[in-house]
């Protein structure tokens, strides 16, 4: 029988003479490039993974999986370690079954799976995916937020890979990186929490701010971006608040207006999924916006306002591209330079963008993306050039990381 | 002590019977001890639920006046609502679709009843233990509040205290009147 | 701070008098109304389910998961026990670690999870998703198709739920049930198989056709539809072929001809992905055809041609409407009365459709689905009159059962 | 025996060093028990795969000629192939991404290669252990045959002999000349 692979093998392949194309080798996997400071991951909740794109040129580099919560919960990178962290979530039976959450560990360079840390399986599920877990500054421990519906956060030690324990954390939610031994949170009572460990990644002590925010009348959102000690954070009206977690309890700071009393006036609004992004070399915030009235905090934004943050105004406006426009044309598979393509992408009004993140060098560039179809487009962040879109980034999905 | 009081406090004391003292002790422990904000308890024990006939038309025969077509994302107690609406998956406004399971927490928005003139307070209730239904997508944020502010928190996925986590659909059950007016309409 | 509780339901809650609507039952769960002979179950592999539709009003009635294969396997109906199957494939860690394949068991009313059944992690996986597993007509045997890559069959005791036995068939592929004991498949070397259980569900006998098609120049599609004793198959050259399973060995009938010869040399051709489909009661056959050259079986056709089977002979022509549009106004979200809609159904070309089914009862609808958008529409499979789209199928899938 | 049998039979002897002779022939045996039609074997043994360094384009530099896009559905190779382009996904049209395994089986084309005007048999090795990539999704099935014919069947998930049969993508690797033309071209 063994001799009948050998028969198809002679019915359809010749000897190859030396001026032919060579056989490929097989079984070859890629390993990903060397890393630029260009690269993004796109989160993708329907297809259930994140994948990693390179800004410059667009292309796919690579993908990790991410099963078993409502939206992705994006990767999350040691430089030091050369590893990427995904947190997942397992059923013993697809959807029903026993339920179990690990911190997948992955070789940054080949994607390969190279570990895992089991974790209390109560592992935040979050829509908007953002800041349920959190590197640690000096790459040492793992913090991940656990809501079920009690607040706690679990802490795993990169090092020897192991859980070392939970943390309970008073109405408190999400985790900010502050230090290597230190991550912020954001509290049901308008108020900042700090949670320090010790070497043993244990918990050393708990410190609350003065309340600076009203929960219900201008509450801030959780999409906050980091500027070294200090976590800016934007509220639903559009007030700029920034905490410093760096000392013994975190300082609030007095925040400023993102909007002039004119444009309140006209309704212009912060709002989307991950609607702020810092570039720190520059001290430049792109803020996502819109016009619309309360209850709008999470609607695409129609443009991008560019801040001087040490001058506080306002210095650029970026328009997102219409990205419905390249999503459909990818998904009806028409011609780019097609008559029809044109016309689907002039006739379809642009939806705007929920997101945005901008890399960290000096010639940054900025990602902006739409959630509904996860269609994604890139700028020079200096100039507010367009530059390309980041074609096939799923069927949906808003958050993106720079690795 | 108002109706509604001695109704949470009835249905709190339900699940304790259903799921026994030492279960819903141990849960009601934990949540107090991590000093979260407690969330409303539905009288729905883990794993069991009623199952009631199917009703077509997604719409409840009991409501007086004309509540609007709870397949759409403009019906009015969806005005806090972020996921698939059960009415389009096999549910209604008030009941999952077969084979899942109505988590016992939710989020509360409030909202107006165009019916009546009213405000009434909305549980969310997500239906739990089968994948996305990926139909009648709806994202309403009035009265949303970030998830610090959970029971206020469309984000979430409240599949919390079901058998299983994996997020279905979402109803729209009435509590009662509000005494708040439906906020950002 | 149970108190804690009562304050947040004080906050939003005041009591209810007797005019206003009363609060909602909790915790309620629906079960399906009475079947009916319009239901129609559709894959959907993206989002890993199957939805269940009433063909009368377009409402979806339920939803059950299907996990671990490439696409959709569909669920399979005992009307006499009452139940729903699936073939499922977990991993332990997802889409990694060990392998398991289950009967996943639903009761058909309720559609709760009742039971499950252990069968060997070899079951097949392949993109049309049709004939992989069938109940046997008694409805105590449930088979699988395993391919891995050798191919054999695992047989079900449905009464005990326990896992019988793996029948080896030699080279041959796919489950055709033929009575209460006896299945039929399809052989690489043009030949059909008979295989025989006994009482206990343990092979008794199997037996070989003559060779009836050549798998090179004119195989058959392996999307055959069933009529009582016999199965029949299309061509890719579009003979039709009928087997009949009933006696010792199966025994192939002589083909005839879907297309005139006028016809085929316009390139008319049959194909798609379910492509035919039988009304028994009125001898009809459903053909999914279109114009185009070798290689293009798979593609989706532009009309359905409608055969009396007895007369053999072309009676109608119907065409589908256009399922591209459909999908794109509801993904886009765009009103169905608006003239974005109309230009955007108009613009688009209809994309044709892959799959056709027929219900079983004497005022019959037909199905019409579209695989790459999973859209479908409805016929009254008599008149040819189109009734209605089935909206928001998901996003992909092609294969549907009448349960 | 021509060269390329000497191959095959090469390659066989070498996978079975590598997974040692007991599961080599426990595989090869049970093949063979079933009757099956016995499927090429790669050299590639279940979970060992060599790591290579990432060509970005996705492009071999050592291919004679304008070979076309390897990106696109059109490219020469993608004749009969059936799924993801791994060209699209982080890997190429030779190699898997990055962290993904290919399988030791495969389906086989026959397709012509305008650089050369020569017709090349083409095997279809999936790559496996992630979910679906979803991206430059290509369908063509010049050669194609129903799945009781496997080898030739682009319709089944080739992931059988991977460490997971989960699909993620697929390649297009030059076996070498073909006796046949290209089918249905």
């Amino acid at each position: 029988m063994f001799a009948r692979c050998l028969i198809v093998a002679l019915l359809v392949v010749a000897t190859a003479a030396a001026e032919d194309v060579p056989p490929d080798d097989v079984g070859r996997s890629l390993t990903l490039p060397e890393r630029t400071d260009h690269w993004v991951w796109l989160d993708e909740p329907l297809f259930r993974h994140a994948m990693l794109f390179d800004g410059d040129s667009g292309e796919v580099l690579g993908t990790v999986d991410q099963l078993g919560s409502l939206t992705g919960r994006h990767p999350h990178v040691s430089r030091q370690r050369g590893e990427t962290y995904v947190m997942e979530t397992f059923y013993a039976r697809g959807h029903r079954g026993e339920r179990r959450d690990f911190i997948t560990i992955y070789d940054s360079r080949t994607l390969q799976v190279i570990g895992e840390v089991e974790i209390p399986p109560r592992t935040a599920d979050v829509g908007h995916g953002l800041w349920l877990g959190a590197v640690l500054d000096d790459e040492r421990f793992f913090v991940v937020f656990n809501q079920e519906p009690a607040n706690s956060v679990s802490v795993v030690d990169l090092e020897s890979r192991r859980f070392v324990g939970e943390i309970t954390t008073a109405g408190c939610a999400l985790v900010y990186p502050a230090g290597p031994r230190r991550f912020g949170m954001l509290c049901g009572n308008g108020t900042a929490l700090l949670v320090e460990l010790d070497e043993e990644g244990r918990e050393k002590r708990q410190a609350t701010s003065e309340p600076f925010f009203d929960v219900v009348t201008d509450p801030v959102t959780e999409k906050g971006v980091r500027d070294g000690d200090r976590w800016l954070f934007a509220s639903f009206e559009g007030y700029l608040h920034a905490v410093d977690f760096s000392g013994d309890t975190p300082k609030p700071e007095a925040p400023w207006s993102l909007f002039t009393d004119a444009q309140r006036a006209d309704d212009w609004r912060v709002g989307g999924l991950q609607h702020i992004a810092l570039h720190r070399p520059t001290g430049r915030l792109f803020s996502v916006v819109h016009q619309g009235g309360k209850g709008t905090h999470k609607d695409a934004g129609s443009e991008i306002w560019v801040y001087d943050l040490k001058r506080r105004e306002r210095i650029q406006v970026i328009e997102p591209p219409s990205l419905l426009g390249v999503f459909l044309r990818r998904i009806t598979g028409i011609d780019p330079d097609s008559w029809s393509a044109w016309l689907l992408e002039t006739l379809i009004p642009s939806p705007g963008a929920h997101s945005v993140v901008v890399t960290r060098d000096e010639k940054p560039l900025l990602f902006v993306r739409h959630r509904e179809t996860g269609a994604a487009g890139v700028f020079d962040a200096r100039s507010g050039e367009f530059l390309r879109y980041l074609e096939e980034t799923g069927l949906g999905g808003a958050a993106m990381v720079v690795p | 002590m108002t109706a509604i009081d001695q109704w949470v406090e009835a249905a709190a004391r339900q699940m304790a019977r259903r799921v026994g003292r030492r279960g819903f002790l141990s849960r009601l422990g934990r949540a107090i001890a991590g000093g979260a904000i407690v969330l409303p308890l539905l009288p729905v024990a883990r794993g069991i639920a009623s199952s009631v006939p199917h009703n077509a038309s997604g719409r409840d025969p009991d409501l007086p006046g004309d509540e609007g077509d709870p397949t759409k994302c403009e019906y009015w107690r969806h005005c806090s609502i972020d996921g698939f609406l059960c009415s389009c998956c096999g549910g209604s406004q008030t009941a999952c679709p077969p084979g899942t399971e109505m988590a016992p927490v939710s989020w509360i928005g409030t909202c107006r009843n165009p019916a009546d003139g009213r405000d009434y307070a909305i549980w969310y209730n997500d239906c739990c233990g089968r994948g996305m239904c990926g139909r009648c997508f709806c994202n309403r944020n009035e009265g949303d509040r970030p998830i610090y502010h959970p029971y206020r928190s469309n984000d979430v996925n409240w599949c919390a205290g079901a058998s299983s986590q994996i997020y279905h659909c979402s109803t729209a059950l009435i509590i009662g009147l509000a005494e708040e007016t439906q906020p950002e309409k």
